[in-house]
């Protein structure tokens, strides 16, 4: 933390200038924010790139930032870092703390399994073992609605979830399908999994601002409008996304909120 | 040689050693197959999952960043902690009851109160109570919490370190009229510092195994949370766990041997009264010890 | 041995040196000083024997102030003991006293135990303080050990160290709380004799201790106290052969003679 | 005042902490007295093993410990302590076989600790008038150490007590797991930090003065 | 005191009791005992001296297998030493230890010391064992401290009651290792007059002391050992007024006479 001093996060987003943005993402998320030796890889990345580029910021002027979830608002409310772009869906409780530009993707909740599971429908989760992260909610709703009679495993990241999906000690893992699809797409697990493809929720992907600043936001939607007319959105679904059998959404319109 | 529980072994005795080993060996590998067949069948000893600790790249992007983190908040807890405790170790021995029981009762109480919890809250307090950014709330949080209890716990190392001491030496440095000061300058403290390093040292162990509490809890990105991420890149969730644990293991070995080298040396050492608290003296100093120390010093 | 002036103007001076007034001392429910009345003359060696627990460290300890009294009077040199601060330093720093387990300062060297109170108390300067203290080691005969650590001494020369540590104080009275029973029996003759030379030097002394012999040729007075009071005192050759309390014949029967 | 305290159940995570405590004591006494006798064995390879053990499990941080018996024993090792399905029972479980395994370590160190301090002199005293190596071993050397061991035993568990919150970690439900929780939801924080702090000082604190009255008054007087 | 058997049917018979020959023993590059041959016949009171460190105690306790030798043989009653198991045990049993530092059960009565050996070694039965034990605690003057536990007691009862608890067990022969050193000087004697009476009534004794009164009044033998060997071999007048060796001379000279 020796960057106290631009604690105003790239307020000073005169294009091209010597500042630097700081920009919130998942360190830990193959697929959409991963931190590699030898930078950071992802869908989030890449979204949060071109719009950095856009905003007046090339690559190298970005700082990354961890953002956990549990994080995300209050580092925007610090204003610790100018956006977050980290598997952020638009939620009522969470605009009431921030605002949020976009949606750039919409992610579904589904159902991770190994290639030769039987598992297809929720309800098939029934005397299954399925896995979820300590304190999601996404995998208390399944038991509690459709598969009353399913086991929760909870671990604390969905790595372990995927390992002990690899080493059978539980049958399924859910979150969100895109989540689930940047593991899936792993080198090392490549042709071990596949996704139910059930849509078992919506979640509207958006990126995270600091309330009011209705600025930025616009100026992010422009630049997500920009993303997908020119074609740089699908690359980056085709190069995070690919390696899975993920069928993703259409890029979705900004404002457009499906609930 | 005879030692409390053995007598000197004759002929018999030491056949029966042999056999005893030969059948814990048999034991022990035994064990040891069961543990490599558990491995083998669930892959996980497959070369592809080990390969990333043969990378430099997974050591200098996350293994070693994450245990220069764990050693900053480690060094920075027990330099705070350090004067802290010996304010509150020394003032638990003052004359003055007014200042004697307020330190005795902070004392007391940090060292009742779970690390974790304590972190949490610390993290919270930061988080709602001051602008400290979010990228360095964690190392404070961390920071708070291992100083507010290893001060408690170095309060009664400094505590137990001059009480250590015989009782002579304050009764001899009295007796040619040094007056109370210089007697805890010139005789008790610089005796008291020695005996009590071995103890500072391996209290170190135990900040720094501490300090792993911050990364699951509160997202401090030390050795064992820089893990997480780690396994997420390279996709070997088993093998990162075996390989922080022994950088662990070989990291606190090396701070322990060099306690009790330190603790064997001083006992040696022609300087000292051989007053010196161990390691083991520390470990996990506790409340029960104090509830006695309440009592006179004269134990017989 | 060179000889050190031992506060010479002291013993040129008249009159008695330490008094103690009936002092009472408890611990808890044991009385261990009853009425205590003692006065000690300057340059005189007073012996004080007794069997174990009778009160007889306590009683040094007290002159010190080591241990606090109930009741009573203590004065030095015609002052009364100072309850506290700089006045009791000082008054300690005028009465030397050697410990039974000779307490010499473990962290320092022979030499600097014994310059430690020069500097510290008496504000010598190092130089000064270094040529004193080596005087002294030379007087009681270690002088070749002075860059050791305590540690690396044997028990009779670390007694003989703490000796002239209290002696550097130039102190008016030295006060020995059974200076030899913790050494091994070939080591207590060479205290011993440091002690001898130093009463004959003219030494204000209270020595604790059961060495008959020490007793016997350099005391000028015995004291036998039993059961925290003093229950006879006479000059020594009639105490050994003739004591008068049935306490102290038995106490001689089971001491001498085995 | 305490208006906050309302739909949490407070008093039952400090129960689980509770029983947390008092399973992982009792394993942890046996299998720490197993690893004392190793320990202080005549066999060197025995020996051997117990010092690995301690010096190994002691220098590993308690968390990697507990996280490891979760994705490491249940599912590698398929370790499931007659749990397999009930993942709840399972990582209740499972934290406390890690507190076992943790503790022990302590415990043995305790115990060997508290064997030492019998002086040799006894021992061979009781070899001199003639008694075997069981009878010193069950007259003489246990019966004292027993006696000084209780302080040093005292302390391992308090430290357990104030451990037990690293089952946080894999999820069970006890009292740091749900302080977390709180301070997620709700706003008067200084004023959680204070129930569970004093929860604690309720749990550990008599237990301490207690144990440490018990282990004066048992001393053996030399 | 009353009388109780010593081991009577031991006096009667005769020859050797207690035999070492060409003993070795080190302490890592130690040579601590060096070619040691010694004999004690049944009903003799050997006294050892010698320097600090000279192997003294190591002597003793390999005679008690407390510590194992590394060459050279010991026998006890024509019996070479058993290495280990229930033979070493009854043998021990058979050979009476006192320590420098009493080794009573610290969590023990009095009486129950000196009972526990009786009623696990030998199988007496409790009533018998408590009588005895009575009767010895009488015997070494300490019979109304029974009910104590040995830190209530001053050293020189603490002895004596390690002395009753060895007698206890009938042995041939006791072994004394400095069993008045650790002892205030008023009670050496009440301990010395035990064992003299011990010597008196036949018992045969190995005792290293630094009490010359004792060695002189007690035993028909002065062993003075000197870095591991031993140097000189005396009937105590003769050894000392006239002893032979230098070494024996330095020491005995250091030792008295103070
Ligand atoms: N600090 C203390 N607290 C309680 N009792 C004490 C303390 N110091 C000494 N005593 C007791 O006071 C009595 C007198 O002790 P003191 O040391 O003066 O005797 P002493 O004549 O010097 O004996 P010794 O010859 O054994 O040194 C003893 O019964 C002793 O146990
Ligand atoms: N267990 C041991 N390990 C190593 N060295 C030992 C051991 N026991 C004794 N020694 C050494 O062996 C030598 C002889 O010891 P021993 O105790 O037999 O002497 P001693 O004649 O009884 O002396 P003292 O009069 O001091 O009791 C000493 O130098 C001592 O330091
Ligand atoms: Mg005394
Ligand atoms: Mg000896």
């Amino acid at each position: 933390g020796s960057d106290d001093d631009d604690s105003d996060a790239g307020s000073g987003s005169t294009a091209g200038g010597g500042d630097t943005i700081k920009i919130g993402i998942k360190y830990d998320q193959p697929g959409l924010g991963l931190k590699e030796p030898n930078g950071y890889s992802g869908f989030d990345v890449d979204v949060a790139t071109y719009v950095a580029k856009e905003l007046g910021y090339d690559a190298d002027q970005i700082e990354w930032v961890e953002t956990k979830s549990a994080d995300r608002e209050s580092a925007l409310a610090r204003g610790d870092v100018k956006f977050i772009a980290a598997t952020y869906s638009i939620t009522e409780e969470r605009q009431e703390k921030v605002d949020f530009a976009g949606p750039y993707l919409l992610a579904h909740q589904d159902l991770l399994t190994k290639t030769d599971s039987d598992i297809t429908e929720a309800t098939d989760l029934n005397g299954k073992r399925l896995c979820s992260v300590t304190g999601s909610t996404s995998a208390q709703n399944i038991k509690d609605e459709i598969a009353p009679d399913a086991q929760l495993r909870e671990y604390g990241t969905y790595s372990e979830c995927i390992a002990g999906l690899q080493s059978g000690a539980v049958d399924a893992v859910t979150t969100d399908d895109s989540i689930l699809a940047g593991y899936a797409a792993q080198e090392q697990y490549k042709g071990q999994f596949k996704l139910a493809g059930l849509k078992l929720s919506n979640e509207n992907y958006g990126i995270g601002v600091k309330k009011g600043d209705t600025e930025t936001v616009n100026n992010i939607n422009t630049a997500l409008e920009k993303m997908v007319s020119d074609g740089a959105w699908d690359t980056a679904v085709k190069d995070n996304f690919g390696p899975a059998d993920y069928k993703n959404e259409p890029a979705p319109k900004i404002g457009d909120i499906v609930s | 040689m005879s030692s409390v529980l053995y007598d000197a072994p004759g002929p018999r005795a030491k056949r029966r050693n042999i056999i005893l080993s030969v059948v814990f060996f048999a034991l022990l590998a035994l064990l040891a197959w069961w543990i490599y067949r558990a491995l083998d069948d669930k892959g996980q000893l497959e070369w592809a999952l080990w390969e990333p600790f043969t990378e430099s790249e997974a050591w200098t992007t996350y293994l070693l960043p994450g245990l220069g983190n764990t050693l900053k908040a480690a060094g920075l807890s027990m330099i705070i902690a350090l004067p802290l405790g010996a304010f509150f170790g020394i003032a638990r021995m003052s004359d003055h009851r007014w200042v004697r029981i307020p330190a005795g009762a902070v004392v007391e109480f940090f060292r009742a109160i779970p690390v974790l919890l304590l972190m949490l809250f610390a993290n919270e307090f930061y988080a709602r109570s001051t602008d400290v950014s979010t990228d360095d709330r964690p190392l404070y949080a961390v920071v708070t919490g291992l100083v507010l209890y290893n001060a408690s716990v170095l309060a009664e190392i400094v505590r137990a370190g001059i009480l250590a001491l015989p009782k002579g030496q304050t009764e001899a440095a009295q007796a040619i009229g040094l007056r109370k000061g210089q007697t805890m300058t010139n005789v008790l403290l610089p005796q008291a510092v020695t005996a009590m390093l071995p103890a500072i040292v391996s209290q170190l162990v135990v900040i720094v195994k501490d300090t792993a509490l911050g990364g699951v809890m509160i997202g401090f990105t030390e050795l064992l949370n820089s893990r997480g991420t780690l396994a997420a890149f390279y996709a070997t969730v088993i093998p990162s766990f075996i390989v922080v644990a022994i950088m662990y293991i070989i990291l606190n070995f090396i701070l322990t041997s060099f306690a009790s080298w330190l603790e064997g040396r001083l006992r040696r050492s022609k300087r000292s009264t051989g007053a010196v608290l161990g390691a083991e003296d520390v470990e996990e100093l506790n409340a029960a010890e104090i509830g006695g120390a309440y009592g006179s010093g004269a134990s017989a | 041995m060179t000889k050190v002036s031992v506060a010479k103007e002291d013993v040129a001076a008249s009159g008695d040196l330490v008094v103690l007034k009936s002092v009472n001392k408890h611990f808890g429910a044991l009385h261990v000083l009853q009425d205590i009345d003692l006065t000690i003359a300057r340059g005189e060696v007073v012996v004080v024997i007794g069997p174990s627990g009778s009160g007889k460290s306590t009683l040094c300890r007290a002159i010190n102030r080591l241990e606090t009294i109930d009741s009573g009077a203590i004065a030095i040199d015609g002052k009364p003991l100072p309850a506290e601060g700089k006045e009791l330093a000082r008054l300690r720093a005028d009465v030397g006293m050697v410990f039974q387990s000779f307490n010499l300062f473990a962290h320092k060297t022979v030499l600097e135990n014994v310059m430690l109170g020069q500097i510290k108390v008496r504000k010598a300067d190092k130089k000064k303080a270094e040529e004193k203290a080596r005087g002294l080691l030379d007087r009681v005969g270690v002088a070749n050990q002075a860059d050791k650590y305590p540690a690396q001494l044997s028990g009779g020369q670390q007694q003989r160290v703490a000796i002239a540590r209290a002696l550097a104080m130039d102190p008016k009275v030295m006060l020995f709380d059974e200076p030899t029973s913790a050494l091994d029996p070939e080591m207590i003759n060479e205290v011993l004799e440091v002690m001898q030379q130093l009463a004959r030097d003219g030494m204000t002394m209270i020595v604790v201790t059961h060495e008959m012999g020490f007793a016997r040729s350099a005391a000028n007075r015995v004291v036998f106290m039993a059961d925290g009071k003093i229950v006879e005192e006479a000059v020594p050759d009639q105490f050994f052969s003739n004591p008068r309390s049935d306490r102290a014949k038995d106490f001689l029967s089971k001491i001498l003679h085995h | 005042m305490f208006d906050f305290l309302e739909g949490y159940d407070v008093l039952g995570a400090f129960w689980t902490t509770v029983q947390l405590t008092l399973l992982s004591a009792v394993g942890s006494l046996i299998w720490g007295t197993l690893l004392a006798a190793m320990r202080v064995s005549p066999v060197p390879l025995m020996r051997g093993f117990g010092t690995a053990y301690v010096n190994i499990v002691r220098n590993i941080p308690l968390t990697v410990i507990i996280v490891f018996t979760s994705i490491g024993l249940a599912d590698i090792f398929r370790v499931t302590l007659g749990a397999a399905d009930d993942f709840e029972a399972l990582s209740f479980r499972l934290s406390i076989l890690g507190f076992v395994a943790y503790t022990a370590a302590f415990v043995c160190e305790a115990i060997r600790s508290g064997i030492n301090t019998v002086p040799v002199g006894q021992a061979e005293a009781a070899r001199a008038i003639g008694l075997s190596f069981t009878q010193v071993l069950w007259l003489i050397v246990l019966p004292q150490a027993f006696r000084s061991v209780i302080g040093p035993l005292a302390n391992v568990l308090i430290a357990l007590t104030k451990n037990t919150t690293v089952a946080a970690a894999i999820g069970v439900a006890e009292a740091a797991t749900l302080m977390k929780e709180m301070i997620e939801n709700e706003a008067q924080t200084l004023a959680i930090g204070a129930v569970f702090a004093f929860g604690f000082v309720v749990l550990t604190l008599p237990t301490g003065l207690f144990l440490g009255w018990l282990s004066k008054r048992l001393a053996v007087k030399r």
